[in-house]
């Protein structure tokens, strides 16, 4: 039994989303989305748990404010000079110094976490892709053996569908 | 002119060897030898150890002694010589900048002969020599007198090659004149006490002083001494049971630097104060305020001073008849007086010598010694006679040497066409000047510090003048140029091989005065004391009291007159050609580069000008142009005019600046009647002075004596704080805390502290361009500020005190520098690491002082005064901010020897370099660790008068200031 | 996110909540009346047992907390319909216009500081004579007493507009962009611009002035911002209790309204610590006296430093740290806690605020100041009652809330 | 949120995509003609800049006591401008803001740009540019670091970081739409595109985390807008001076910035949407509340204003006194005048709704706005440094032609880089716009309600 993969296209998450529900509902769990924008529905429908981005960003956020802590406590004692009576460990301009430095490679962590998670830069293409996913259509690419392929083209129809193709082990194009 | 050998450049890898030789093998290289100072022995040269050498000042009469820094083989700087009696260890802003003077870019490099065409050529001393010779021998060939040489008091042994060689040419023409002269004091001298030397001063010892227009503390004789004995004389003292300080009146038509630091300015027409000193004459003699063995003959002398009732007087001079009673009174009743006089015309110096000495006052406060020394000046007479004899061309040979007639000399003298009469004029001199621009020979002379002279200021002073390092450029000693020209072409036989010989010679003479000590021995004492110093003896006056010349009562004064006075800094002009002194803000004008008329706003509102129009001022001599500055510091109907600018020639920085008031007066006169008209020209003033008024800013302080002798501190309204407030920890200065202490009661303005720090700091001139824009580099300067009309009775004349570095504990500007370029050192400095700075200027935002510089060009020192730069300081480049430091290197020094000697540090061992400079002492350096020291010391006597600049800043200044003293108006 | 949002919709879909008329039970109101009593007789007994001084530092103090407070969540209420805010229809609204009637009591209050002027104002005994012309006592309760009236004047305009149909209709949510009735958009911001100036005139009259020596020019807005904050709190407090009392499926009980009132109470305390922060940095690098005293003698010296560290704890720490996760804002009890804390630590604040500058080297707290402020709660309590029935009726009306909402 | 899409038939997300990309075809002359004009005055600042690093900062006006003027005042300037493109990108986004969609991608573009620009003038104004690094900790053997006690160096850390930041964001928004274009893309740009798409095809995994670390980017954002003008600030307000030193400066610098920044939004979008015919992509709706943030900002602004001068007066120290009476009356008042009449009473106007949807007015006020703004920053930093406490060393100052030529390349350069910008990648964010189209159909809706 060949695997096949069927493209189906929706004009709007609405019915995207239910079309997936449905497939989860009936487990045929093998298949894979592409949409214009970050949808909510669709996320719901899929149900993933959040995104451990924000752990990045979290150990980001906290490596900044020890960083800012080492260079700002460390340095300062390099040579201990005395600038205007200041103390030399002045907490209020430590802080600032701190606070920046965590937002910083917070946000750096974060921005190659996204792109870590999300498998970019990359070269290949997903299965099933197609431009239209970047304009104007929400797609589902289901993976099913062709056993299955008439209930998934079914299921896909009745939720909205607009095209569904099947490929034999389908290539990108 | 065509280009001779680039000589800067040549003594610059001279002197560079030296100290590369010196380096490596000291004393053995042949080179070496025979550069370094030849009075030192080689060994003693060690590179980055600074050796002194004790000599005296040139820049004016009065001789002080100096002791120049030497490093490498070049004089870096010049300070007071402490062991002598003028001086005392200071030097004032003009003596110090000898050495621009010394070092300057436009100083004559080689002998240069004027072609036909009137081009300059230059040629090699031979041929100078030579073309010389021929002159002088054909002049001495055509008969008697035709050879004149014409200088300026330059010391008696160079006085007595000069006599000796004029005499080899049969002739006796030498004139020696000094255009700031004492003419009118001897005369009174001779009048009274039939001699014609002058007396010393103790203002120290008097009790009240009055100056009729003499402004002792600027350019009137020995200023140094007499600034400081006059800040002695301004110390709170308990005199007759109460605290007071000596009381000084101004009597003149200007408030000058000196009338400002005076209890009272009495503004009176030039020419006037005469007057008015007769009027107080006789009012001590009819209020019988006189001492009873004075041995005038009273009767006599009220009969003469019949014309000067106050009341008359008050009449033609305006001086209310209660001021010059009141005058009187006060003079009358001291216990101990001075009245010293500075005008043009003798009459006032014999009313204030008769003053002085009705009241009992001589071989008091102001004295004759025996063995003045013998008059260096011609009279009028024998300088008129001079030219009269070159008009009528009977000179062919003149030889100018340290002097400048053209320049100096009044307009009515008419020297230029004198001159021009002169087929042979023989210049030896620095920098070519407006006298060397009429010569047909010019012959590079050294400079004072290059040759080896004398002086013999007062009776009982003898300075020795020993060079202090080896010719900058190509030039001669004038006493070697007259005696090899008398070798060479006249069959005299001069005593003398050289100058240097010539001076060893007369001081070998003078052994047997110094307890007969062994000649050798003598000769090297004098030259490390730097002179001979010896006990005063008052002489015996023979007092004239024969009825004399009873004084005319002036005639009414022109409704506007100019009056000219010689420049604090720049004299009678000779300072004009040293960037220094050009950038000095004049203390009372704040002006720089540049001369100005100096108008009453009343005037201007006659005249019709405002601040910066050009206006003309004509007198009978002749007119010249000047830009106005209204201020009321000068008296209405008067012109007010700086000497010593308007230089035609004298090299880059004197040329074409500002105008010559020489050349609108009479001979031997320093006013005139004048009329002035506006030219509709406007020139910009320039000044780094922001605004006059203090605005009732805790900058400069003030008390009045009384105050003081109430004990009360005069109390800011200012809310206090309640509570504690102080929000860092302290910090611990375990070591020394470097502090000072500044008197400004003691401070005259007199900027020496300024210059001194140009010259240890290698602080560059910025030209007049750079100050109008804001960016004169000064470390150090002089604030002046105006009292409000409304507080004047409360407060001093001008508000004039040293604003540096405060060296603050929490200093505003070192935490905002981004990279430790400003920290704080471990002795309580507020350092500055120029190689760290990168030139943000957030420094000087948040400095309340604004005592920061930043370099916004390159520094120049055209060579070679790039050769007197300090080698112990950074020269900063540009993008870098810069500041006092308390002379670092200095507390370096003084710290490392120390270590060396392995001792501690002694109180006193550092001197900053303004304080070192200051005449009055009025800086006090130490360690504020060290309640023993003296600058705490005098903190704490001075409890009552301590202040810290814009304290409610909390930016805890190490600098402590103490209140200017001044006595409440109205009071008695 | 809007998922969970589609849960509640469908929820409340299946179920309507029970309407409630009112909350506030005779009991309530009984215990506030004795409150009242309580702090009337400790105020009347401190003043006779001459101890005046410290019963008025109590009174000013709880006088700015309480006027704070309601004020706060009044222009909270007309913060919402300047940002077009729907999320939860009108219930913000009601529940920020509910401790209102205060103000009216605040304002007569406030004159009664009159009689304690001497023992409050240090400038009253010593006059200063560069700021005479500004404090002087007829002045100072003229400007102020106005300022406070008209305060309360367009407040109640403002809550009778939006109270009134159109408002209402409004808050809930349509398809179509259309804005709040005219007079809503013409009073919201006038409340708004009036509450910056005003309590900026307070904090400068009635804290500032008592260390007359001391300026800070942020001053005004972080102690208007303060009382902003301690009025979102109190909203959050109240929504958290009356989310227990109102029964099945009370808008309360949808998580994503305590998600925006949670987020709420942390953004506002974020901003207040960053106003802290930027005066006592500027004041601390500054290093002037006259400026550095003010916190030196609460931050850095006995007794009140930890006073001033719990301020920051109570009002910053704890809401930053414990609200930062989306769970604890929805999570009632954390955020109810969080809120109470939080109010109890901006009083604190305005008692660090105002008794040192009278008594710098003790703490004056003690039973009088307790029980005082007992009073105040108590007034302020019973003023609320109306306006928490409000609150409870529009909670329990099931109305939809706007799609905005996550 | 797409909400059915029937009730209102346009524009749908075709709509969007031909209209946002459309922008993005091949230029004509004129535009090229522009760009080569705004470099050339860049080019003209560099030279300058050349000279003025060669014999040093005299080439300026500055001066004692003056020692900043222009050049930070340019800085604090373009920051300023670019705390907008922060604000609407990322706090609204927190706010959950709807008109932001259609004007963020832009406002942060011009973010990127700006804080480019700003950046350089701390530089420009160094007196030893070359060793600008010593701000910046780096291992050195002697172990020299900068003062963090300064803030120069808390600004050198905000401004980098602020930059670094807004990149990243900046380029997260940037990936969906640059992999959209790729698809309608043909020859190099499509190359260009793929390259810069780095593989994106939308799928529900990349989304999931994208749309997380675009909600955490905007956490961090808010703040760290906050905080930088703040710093920039604090360079000033930790000085002890006259007329600096004020705790309100860091909220005042702040709600400053935006208000400049927003109309600096303004200044650029009216004319792109005439020029570009985008009137369907930005609505008056759009502008209305822009124009609402310009209005609060501006109140914010004069409450500052009114609350330092009150303060002056009431802490009644001569020595501040007279900073406030030099600055008002002094001969500098006429700045002042201008300031207070551009960023107080002007735009009051917007308080009128019909104003705020009159674009030619919009546009006016928000040129008034700027001008005002540049010169506030002015009157606060050369206007306080020139009376001191040292009445002595008071002094004036006049910008030098070399000082006006590199602000006038500043500005240059920044509208260059922008225009640039706005031909090659998508200056409209379509991901977003797709997500919000309720609310632009909904803001579409009203404007023809308005036109009819």
């Amino acid at each position: 039994m060949s695997t096949i993969a069927i493209i189906s296209s929706f004009a709007d998450d609405t019915r995207c989303a239910r079309a997936i529900e449905q497939l989860r509902e009936a487990e045929l769990g093998d298949f894979n989305t592409f949409s214009p924008i970050p949808s909510h529905k669709i996320e719901y429908a899929i149900g993933r748990s959040k995104s451990p981005v924000r752990w990045l960003v979290l150990a980001g956020g906290i490596s900044g404010v020890l960083t800012g802590l080492a260079i700002t406590i460390g340095t300062t004692y390099e040579w201990g000079l005395n600038a205007g009576g200041k103390p030399l460990v002045s907490w209020p301009p430590f802080i600032v110094i701190c606070f920046e430095l965590m937002v910083l490679l917070g946000g750096i962590f974060g921005f190659l976490g996204v792109l870590m998670l999300s498998g970019v830069p990359t070269t290949e293409t997903a299965p099933g892709y197609d431009g239209r996913f970047g304009g104007d259509r929400f797609g589902i690419v289901v993976r099913c053996d062709e056993a299955q392929a008439e209930r998934v083209e079914s299921m896909l129809k009745e939720s909205g569908a607009e095209e569904i193709v099947r490929e034999d082990e389908a290539q990108p194009r | 002119m065509r280009e001779g050998p680039s000589i800067s450049r040549r003594s610059f890898i001279k002197l560079a060897a030296t100290a590369g030789a010196a380096a490596a093998i000291p004393g053995c290289e042949p080179a070496a030898r025979k550069l370094i100072p030849y009075v030192v022995p080689d060994e003693n040269v060690v590179p980055g150890v600074p050796s002194f050498f004790a000599t005296t000042c040139s820049e004016c009469p009065a001789g002080c002694g100096v002791v120049a820094r030497i490093r490498e083989g070049r004089v870096v700087k010049l300070e007071g010589n402490p062991a002598d009696p003028i001086g005392q260890g200071s030097l004032c802003a003009r003596g110090q900048a000898a050495l621009q003077g010394l070092y300057n870019p436009d100083r004559l490099a080689h002998p240069q002969v004027r072609g036909g065409d009137g081009a300059m050529r230059t040629v090699w001393w031979d041929e100078a020599d030579k073309m010389l010779g021929d002159r002088l021998g054909a002049a001495s060939k055509a008969g008697r007198d035709r050879v004149a040489f014409f200088g300026s008091p330059q010391g008696p042994t160079l006085r007595k090659i000069a006599l000796a060689f004029l005499g080899a040419y049969g002739s006796s023409r030498a004139i020696f004149y000094e255009a700031v002269n004492q003419e009118p004091a001897r005369v009174a001298a001779k009048t009274i006490f039939g001699r014609r030397d002058l007396p010393s001063y103790r203002i120290d010892q008097a009790e009240v002083l009055i100056s009729f227009g003499a402004d002792f503390l600027e350019t009137w004789q020995s200023p140094v001494e007499l600034a400081r004995q006059y800040s002695l004389f301004r110390t709170p003292r308990k005199r007759r049971g109460r605290l007071t300080i000596g009381r000084a009146i101004y009597v003149g038509p200007r408030l000058s630097m000196t009338a400002s630091k005076c209890d009272d300015w009495i503004a009176t027409a030039p020419g006037a104060e005469a007057d008015v000193a007769w009027s107080v004459l006789n009012v001590l003699v009819k209020q019988r305020w006189v001492s009873q063995n004075s041995g005038f003959d009273l009767a006599a002398l009220s009969k003469a001073v019949a014309n000067f009732d106050p009341a008359a007087t008050s009449a033609r001079t305006g001086v209310p008849v209660e001021t010059i009673t009141r005058l009187g009174e006060t003079f009358g009743k001291a216990d101990g007086a001075l009245a010293i006089a500075g005008t043009d015309d003798s009459s006032a110096h014999l009313a204030a010598m008769i003053l002085n000495a009705v009241t009992g006052n001589f071989g008091k406060t102001v004295m004759f010694f025996e063995g003045s020394p013998a008059e260096e000046t011609s009279t009028p007479d024998e300088v008129d006679a001079a030219l009269d004899a070159m008009r009528d061309g009977g000179i062919d040979v003149l030889f100018v040497a340290g002097a400048n007639p053209v320049f100096t000399m009044p307009a009515s003298a008419r020297v230029a066409e004198a001159i021009e009469k002169v087929p042979f004029v023989v210049w030896a001199g620095g920098v070519p000047d407006e006298t060397a621009a009429t010569a047909s020979l010019l012959l590079p002379a050294h400079h004072p510090l290059e040759s080896w002279r004398d002086t013999a200021p007062r009776a009982g002073i003898r300075g020795l003048g020993q060079p202090v390092m080896q010719p900058v450029f190509d030039s001669k000693a004038v006493g070697d140029i007259l005696l090899a020209a008398a070798a060479r072409s006249s069959s005299a036989k001069l005593p003398w091989a050289s100058a240097a010989a010539a001076v060893k010679a007369e001081w070998l003479a003078l052994a047997p005065k110094a307890g007969g000590a062994d000649p050798e021995d003598f000769w090297v004492s004098v030259r490390r004391e730097g002179g001979l110093y010896e006990e005063q003896h008052l002489s015996a006056l023979s007092l004239d009291t024969s009825p004399f010349k009873a004084p005319v009562p002036p005639a009414a004064q022109a409704e506007l007159s100019v009056y000219a006075y010689p420049h604090i800094f720049l004299y009678d002009g000779r300072g004009a050609d040293k960037p220094w002194l050009q950038e000095l803000p004049e203390p009372v004008t704040q002006i720089v580069w540049d001369s100005w008329a100096e108008i009453h706003p009343e005037t201007a509102r006659k005249l019709g000008v405002a601040k910066d129009d050009i206006i003309e001022i004509k007198t009978e001599h002749g007119a010249i142009e000047a830009p106005v500055l209204v201020e009321s510091t000068v008296r209405p109907g008067v012109i007010a005019v700086p000497l010593g600018q308007g230089h035609r020639a004298y090299g880059r920085f004197a040329k074409d600046v500002g105008a010559n008031a020489w050349a609108i007066l009479a001979a031997g006169a320093t006013s005139a009647a004048a009329t002035a008209r506006a030219t509709g020209k406007i020139r910009r003033l320039v000044s780094p002075l922001g605004k006059s008024d203090m605005m009732g800013r805790s900058i400069v302080e003030a008390m009045s004596i009384e105050q003081l002798a109430r004990g009360v501190v005069p109390q800011s309204e200012a809310e206090e704080v309640t509570g504690p407030f102080e929000i860092y920890p302290p910090w611990k200065y375990p070591g020394h805390k470097w502090g000072m202490t500044i008197d400004v009661n003691a401070c005259t303005g007199c900027s020496a502290c300024v210059t001194a720090c140009y010259a240890e700091n290698n602080v560059p001139t910025v030209g007049k361009d750079g100050v109008d824009n804001g960016r004169i580099m000064s470390w150090i300067r002089i604030e002046r500020y105006f009292p409000p009309a409304n507080e004047a009775a409360q407060a001093p004349q001008l508000y004039l005190a040293p604003m540096l570095c405060q060296q603050c504990s929490h200093a505003p500007c070192e935490p905002v520098c981004p990279v430790f370029a400003s920290y704080h050192t471990e002795e309580g400095l507020n350092g500055q690491v120029y190689n760290r700075c990168v030139g943000t200027r957030y420094c000087e935002n948040n400095c309340p002082y604004k005592v920061r510089r930043f370099n916004w060009f390159v520094p120049q020192w055209p060579a070679p005064l790039n050769l007197q730069l300090n080698p112990d300081v950074t020269v900063r480049s540009a993008g870098v901010m810069e500041k006092c430091t308390f002379c670092v290197q200095r507390i370096q020094f003084a710290e490392l020897n120390a270590r060396t000697e392995d001792r501690e540090l002694r109180d006193g061992e550092i001197l900053t370099a303004c304080q070192q400079a200051c005449p009055t002492r009025a800086i006090s350096f130490g360690d504020s660790n060290d309640p023993a020291s003296a600058m705490m010391r005098r903190r704490e006597d001075n409890k009552l008068r301590g202040y810290r600049v814009l304290e409610e800043l909390n930016t805890q200044p190490s600098i402590t200031y103490l209140r200017d003293l001044y006595r409440e108006k109205g009071k008695a | 996110m809007s998922s969970n949002l589609q849960l509640a919709h469908r929820k409340r879909a299946a179920t309507k909540p029970q309407a409630v008329e009112s909350v506030a039970g005779a009991t309530m109101k009984a215990a506030a009346g004795a409150m009242i009593v309580l702090g009337a007789i400790a105020f009347v007994v401190a003043l006779s047992r001459g101890r005046a001084a410290i019963a008025w530092e109590a009174y000013l103090v709880n006088l700015l907390f309480f006027l704070g407070v309601a004020q706060g969540a009044v222009v909270a209420s007309s913060s919402f319909y300047l940002t077009q805010a729907k999320w939860g229809g009108s219930t913000p609204y009601r529940l920020g216009e509910a401790f209102a009637p205060f103000l009216w009591v605040g304002f007569f209050l406030f004159f009664g500081l009159y009689f304690g002027r001497s023992l409050i104002f240090p400038w009253v005994t010593h006059p200063i004579a560069q700021k005479a012309a500004w404090l002087n006592t007829p002045f100072l309760f003229a400007r102020d007493g106005i300022a406070l009236g008209a305060m309360a004047v367009a407040s109640f305009a403002f809550i009778r507009v939006s109270r009134g149909d159109g408002a209402r209709a409004w808050t809930i949510a349509t398809d179509e962009i259309e804005l709040p009735p005219h007079s809503i958009r013409v009073l919201a911001p006038v409340v708004a611009v009036l509450f910056a100036a005003v309590y900026s005139l307070i904090a400068f009259d009635l804290v500032m002035s008592l260390a007359p020596v001391w300026r800070s020019t942020l001053f005004g807005w972080y102690f208007f911002a303060g009382c902003f904050w301690s009025g979102v709190t109190a909203m959050a407090l109240t929504a958290v209790v009356l989310r227990g009392r109102l029964g099945e499926n009370n808008l309360f009980t949808n998580p994503t309204v305590m998600h925006d009132l949670g987020k709420m109470v942390f953004a506002f305390s974020v901003f207040w610590i960053y106003l802290l922060f930027a005066q006592y940095i500027v004041i601390w690098y500054g290093d002037l006296p006259v400026e550095t005293f003010f916190i030196v003698q609460r931050v850095h010296h006995m007794p009140w430093s930890p006073l001033s560290v719990a301020c920051v704890v109570l009002i910053w720490l704890i809401p930053f740290t414990l609200l930062m996760s989306v769970r604890a804002k929805k999570t009632p009890v954390i955020l109810g806690t969080v809120s109470a804390l939080g109010l109890a630590g901006m009083w604190l604040e305005r008692y660090v605020l105002v008794v040192p500058s009278l008594s710098l080297d003790a703490i004056p707290f003690g039973a009088t100041q307790f029980l005082i402020s007992i009073g105040f709660l108590g007034v302020f309590l019973l003023s609320a009652v109306p306006g928490l029935n409000r609150v409870a009726q529009a909670a329990t009306s099931g109305e939809p809330v706007g799609d905005d909402a996550e | 949120m797409a909400a059915a899409p029937k009730a209102i038939p346009e524009p749908s997300f075709r709509d969007i995509d031909r209209s946002v990309l459309r922008v993005m075809e091949p230029a004509g002359l004129a535009y090229w003609a522009w760009i080569g004009f705004c470099f050339t005055l860049v080019a003209i600042a560099a030279g300058l800049w050349a000279r003025q690093i060669y014999s040093g900062l005299g080439v300026t006006g500055l001066r004692q006591p003056v020692m900043w003027a222009v050049y930070i005042t340019n800085f604090v300037f373009w920051v300023g401008i670019a705390h907008s493109g922060t604000l609407i990108s990322a706090i609204l986004f927190l706010f959950r803001t709807k008109w932001r969609t259609a004007v963020y991608r832009a406002a942060e573009t011009m973010t990127i740009f700006a804080v480019a620009t700003a950046g350089l003038f701390p530089l420009i104004h160094l007196g030893r540019v070359w060793f600008f690094y010593w701000l910046l900790p780096y291992p050195n053997e002697r172990s020299l670091q900068p003062d963090f006690r300064s803030p120069l160096v808390w600004d050198a850390f905000a401004v980098s970081t602020y930059l670094t930041i807004s990149a990243l964001f900046w380029t997260m928004g940037l990936i969906p739409d640059i992999a959209n274009a790729r698809e309608a893309a043909t020859g190099w740009r499509k190359k260009f595109y793929t390259v810069l798409a780095m593989g994106w095809q939308g799928t529900d995994r990349q989304w999931r985390h994208y749309s997380m670390a675009y909600l955490l980017m905007a956490g961090l954002a808010t703040p760290l807008v906050v905080s930088v003008h703040s710093v920039v600030s604090w360079d000033f307000a930790m000085a002890q001076l006259p007329g600096w030193h004020s705790t309100i400066f860091a909220p005042y610098f702040v709600a400053g910035a935006i208000f400049s920044g927003v109309a600096m939004v303004i200044t650029l979008l009216i004319p792109m949407r005439k020029m570009l015919g985008i009137e369907d992509l930005l609505t008056e709706w759009h502008f209305d509340n822009l124009a609402k943030v310009v209005l609060l900002t501006s109140l914010v602004v004069s409450y500052s204003y009114i609350t330092e001068t009150f303060m002056a007066w009431y802490a009644g120290d001569p020595i501040e006194l007279m900073t406030f009476r030099m600055r008002y009356f002094g001969p500098w008042g006429w700045m002042f005048g201008m300031m207070v009449l551009c960023n107080c009473l002007i735009p009051l106007l917007l308080f009128s709704p019909r104003i705020r949807v009159n674009m030619i007015a919009l546009w006016v006020i928000s040129i008034f706005v700027n001008i005002g703004m540049w010169l506030e920053r002015f009157v606060i930093i050369a206007g306080s440094l020139r009376v001191n406490f040292e009445p002595s060393q008071w002094g004036s100052y006049h910008p030098s032609i070399t000082e006006i030529m590199i602000t006038v390349g500043s500005f240059a350069w920044f509208v260059g880089l922008f225009s640039l910008f706005s031909r090659f990648l998508p200056i409209f964010s379509m991901t977003e716009l797709k997500e919000g189209i309720v609310w632009l159909r909904k803001a579409l809706k009203m404007d023809r309600v308005k036109a009819a």
